[in-house]
């Protein structure tokens, strides 16, 4: 049971946080936790793909030049290369949803989104 | 450049030609709507040369990005089915850009404009890309580069925008996560992220648990990308609160775009067989089309709002190509694709027809619209041959489509799809009749000037919408001849 | 109720996930799929196609150079929009 | 929003940091061929160089250096580059972004033309990436009213 639990640790981890990101992002009422919420559901998208790329016995894949490269000798390049992008991404994610953050507080004072709502529909 | 090259060329020029616009706009603003236009052009003439080379030759074209092979780099196919999509965004596009001028004008500050223009620019970049595209991590990136711009110009609009631009972005990040996170169970089980590729090692695998959780996952992402119904709530707020100048490309565009990959996902990556009869994927599909198709057409009826009404309109439409596809014959398929096709058009020239009628009356809630007609009579007869198309009156596109999905209906003895078909058919002449009788009919109106109102709107905002109306006319005159020249090809042949 | 409702969607994502990595090769495994089918090009030929020892690198900025061409859009993107959205500039209203 | 932070320590600490971490930035930037790093982590690293100006002194001193038209600019002008390294083997009629067309131009062989045009395209995220979080974070944190700001503190 352990054993089994070890063999697939990363992927646990990754699930956990992809439930608490996902419960933030729906269930909590303030803008910006939802937005914290919705950071830690794409980390932990990428940590998924992370766990992909990982290889026992692999270093890192940076080929030592002067001999031929073995592919079991260095981890898969290519979950670190889309995970870059999808870091990317988060990062734009976040500074758009920042900034509309700012318009709404700038227009309502709160970032409660019961108290939003409320003022959008009077 | 030689013909060869069209297919990077239609994207990369929108793309690089929004940098330009950026910069050109830093020193004179009056030069960046030219050059918009200019570009739009050259991807229209970039899509339609590829439609018709792929029609010559028969056969997909494929264009190997940075000369690598495709598992291993990125590949563009055009094919029928993408081609005929590239069209009709490319057109769209180009007659949204001439229209957005004038309206665009009056919506934003003058020091905006440059930045609306490159957002623009670069939502076209990302719905053209995301339709050529052969690469399923491609096409995350690309939809959300179309994303982002969307929910920066959403975010510009009147009212509560900036409220619905953030609804939708936290519904939009979790459709792009969970596309993202269905890629990524795939590439676990064959580690390959090219979708050709992807669909030769998928068969033996069909059955395997991560590939069903991969499936549902890509499934529910794009269902939130398109806006399917049960995952639809941030789609009426966001396209109703956005600027007018932009709202008639993203509702159009964005959602067909959607379903455009929903056909990707459920018969390039994956096999038909799988998506019909190894998960009954089609058939829950058919059932929230069903459903969305109702909930959608009472929606639309309870609304005041002309646009909000238009965007409970379009998540019925999106029933109604889903309800095609979950049809799963040729018929169906036909008419999804076809339905996908015409409701671009049919959506975009109900959309600039109410941001005209917006910007002239003030005002788009029906009670205070009566007797708009005499103000603007080409808008509003615009609208009303769009109307009719929806609804389905016979020489208009509309009804071509709908002939064919209820064809693909029978076919599949579902008579729930049929139903739904007809009554939504209904509602949607409830529904129109309703606002051509209190416009045209619903008493006199003395034309008093108590409103601000311009009797006469720019040949800018008035060719685009004849233009999309005559698309309309067209397509419904031609649809025998584009069925069998066109979309006979695109549909899967394994059904 | 919204609360709720999060829960029991939280729960059913969760339980989806859980369904799938049942059948997920072992953490790290050289010989899963994703490590044998494409990836070993990128490591073996990257000196000898791109002159890059960096695998990362040259699968970034040359194999899959187009995506990052659009990841770099998304970049400008994000900020255009934030301009879009928030800069005021003098002289106007403020 | 943003108050004027009048210490001299971290005033002194941060002129010394800011080359040092510019220099640092290209460092990353250049062995990104050969040991981890590249223009997304350098031009990050040069974006807080300019972050740090900001918050120690006033976004006044940030802005002096690098004023909002030239940011904009840098924002356009990296991912021109990019898409400009690739377009130029759309002139020798090879494939988009193929950067062995660069052959034609440089000195090199087909190999080392990439290992040219990956270098190119990376200078361009560098700058791209460096101007848009500059960008970003300057109109974030003064709540997009960097003249306002600018005003308030000049008096």
């Amino acid at each position: 049971m352990i054993e089994y639990l070890l063999v697939k640790h990363s992927y646990w981890f990754y699930i956990a946080m992809i439930m608490v990101g996902f419960y933030g992002m729906m269930a909590k009422n303030n803008l910006m936790k939802k937005l914290i919420g919705m950071n830690i559901f794409q980390w932990s998208i990428i940590l998924y793909y992370i766990s992909i790329g990982s290889k026992k016995g692999g270093t890192l894949p940076v080929v030592i030049t002067g001999q031929a490269a073995r592919a079991a000798d260095y981890i898969n390049p290519l979950p670190h290369v889309l995970m870059l992008t999808a870091i990317v991404v988060g990062v734009a994610t976040t500074g758009i949803a920042l900034a509309l953050l700012v318009i709404l507080y700038r227009k309502y004072g709160t970032l409660e989104e019961d108290e939003i709502i409320k003022a959008i529909k009077q | 450049m030689s013909p060869e090259h069209y297919p990077s060329l239609i994207v990369v020029t929108p793309l690089m030609m929004s940098f330009i616009v950026f910069a050109a706009g830093l020193f004179n603003r009056r030069i960046c709507y030219p050059l918009v236009i200019a570009t739009l052009c050259a991807c229209f003439y970039f899509s339609v040369t590829l439609l018709a080379r792929v029609m010559q030759q028969g056969s997909p074209i494929h264009y190997y990005l940075g000369a690598w092979d495709p598992p291993w780099g990125i590949e563009y196919v055009v094919d029928h089915l993408n081609g005929l999509i590239l069209v009709s965004v490319a057109l769209i596009a180009l007659l949204v850009g001439i229209y957005s001028r004038s309206i665009a004008a009056g919506e934003f500050r003058e020091e905006k404009l440059p930045q609306f223009y490159t957002l623009f620019l670069l939502q076209v970049t990302g719905l053209l890309g995301m339709t050529i595209t052969g690469d399923a991590f491609n096409l995350y990136v690309l939809l959300e580069i179309a994303s982002f711009s969307a929910y920066a110009i959403i975010g510009m609009g009147e009212g509560a925008a900036a409220f619905a631009a953030f609804r939708y972005m936290i519904f939009g990040t979790i459709g792009a996560c969970a596309y993202l996170l269905g890629v990524g169970y795939l590439y676990i089980l064959t580690g390959s992220l090219n979708m050709a590729d992807l669909r030769d090692l998928l068969p033996p695998l069909y059955g395997s648990r991560v590939l069903m959780a991969g499936f549902a996952f890509l499934m529910v992402g794009v269902a939130i990308k398109m806006g399917l119904f049960p995952v639809h709530p941030w789609l009426p707020d966001s396209y109703t609160l956005a600027p007018s100048s932009v709202s008639a490309l993203l509702a159009p565009l964005f959602t067909k775009v959607g379903a455009y990959v929903l056909l990707r996902v459920l018969f390039t990556i994956f096999d038909p067989t799988f998506s019909v009869t190894v998960i009954p994927a089609t058939a829950v599909l058919g059932w929230l089309g069903v459903a969305g198709v109702l909930f959608a057409g009472v929606m639309a009826l309870a609304q005041a709002d002309l646009k909000r009404m238009l965007c409970y309109l379009i998540v019925a439409e999106m029933g109604f190509i889903v309800i095609g596809i979950a049809s799963a014959n040729r018929f169906g398929l036909t008419g999804a694709v076809l339905h996908t096709v015409n409701d671009m058009f049919m959506m975009a020239c109900l959309f600039t027809a109410v941001g005209t009628i917006n910007a002239c009356a003030g005002t788009r809630n029906l009670r205070d619209l009566r007797g708009i007609n005499r103000r603007l009579p080409v808008t509003m007869g615009v609208f009303v041959v769009a109307a009719l198309s929806v609804i389905g009156i016979p020489p208009l596109c509309g009804f071509f489509s709908k002939w064919y999905l209820v064809l693909g209906a029978i076919k599949a003895g579902q008579w729930a799809y049929v139903a739904a078909l007809l009554i939504s058919s209904l509602l949607s002449a409830v529904l129109f009749f309703r606002v051509i009788e209190q416009v045209y009919f619903a008493g006199h109106e003395t034309g008093d000037g108590s409103k601000t109102v311009i009797d006469r709107i720019p040949l800018s905002q008035l060719a685009p919408m004849v233009c999309l109306a005559l698309c309309i006319m067209l397509l419904g005159v031609f649809s025998g001849k584009l069925i069998n020249t066109v979309i006979a090809f695109a549909v899967p042949a394994a059904l | 109720m919204n609360r709720l409702l999060s829960l029991c969607i939280t729960v059913l994502a969760g339980l989806l996930l859980l369904y799938g990595v049942e059948e997920f090769p072992r953490w790290g495994d050289p010989q899963q799929p994703a490590n044998v089918h494409v990836s070993p090009r990128y490591i073996e030929k990257t000196l000898p196609e791109t002159g890059v020892p960096n695998a990362v690198t040259s699968v970034l900025a040359d194999y899959r150079g187009y995506d990052t061409m659009f990841e770099t859009s998304v970049i400008f993107t994000a900020g255009v929009a934030v301009m879009m959205l928030l800069r005021r500039s003098r002289g106007k209203k403020s | 929003m943003v108050r004027n932070l009048d210490d001299l320590i971290v005033r002194t600490c941060s002129r010394i940091m800011v080359p040092f971490l510019q220099i640092y930035s290209l460092y990353v930037y250049v062995h990104g061929h050969t040991s981890p790093g590249g223009g997304f982590q350098g031009g990050c690293i040069m974006a807080a160089s300019f972050i740090l100006l900001a918050v120690a002194y006033d976004i006044g001193e940030a802005k002096r250096r690098f004023s909002e038209r030239l940011n904009a600019l840098f924002c356009c002008l990296g991912v021109f580059i990019y898409a400009g390294t690739g377009a130029v083997s759309l002139i020798f009629s090879d494939n988009f972004l193929d950067y062995s067309a660069w052959r034609h131009i440089l000195p090199a062989g087909p190999v080392m033309a990439r290992y040219y045009g990956i270098a190119m395209i990376e200078l361009g995220v560098e700058i791209t990436v460096m101007a848009v979080m500059v960008s970003i974070f300057l109109d974030l944190v003064t709540a997009g009213e960097q003249e306002a700001v600018l005003e308030r503190n000049h008096d």
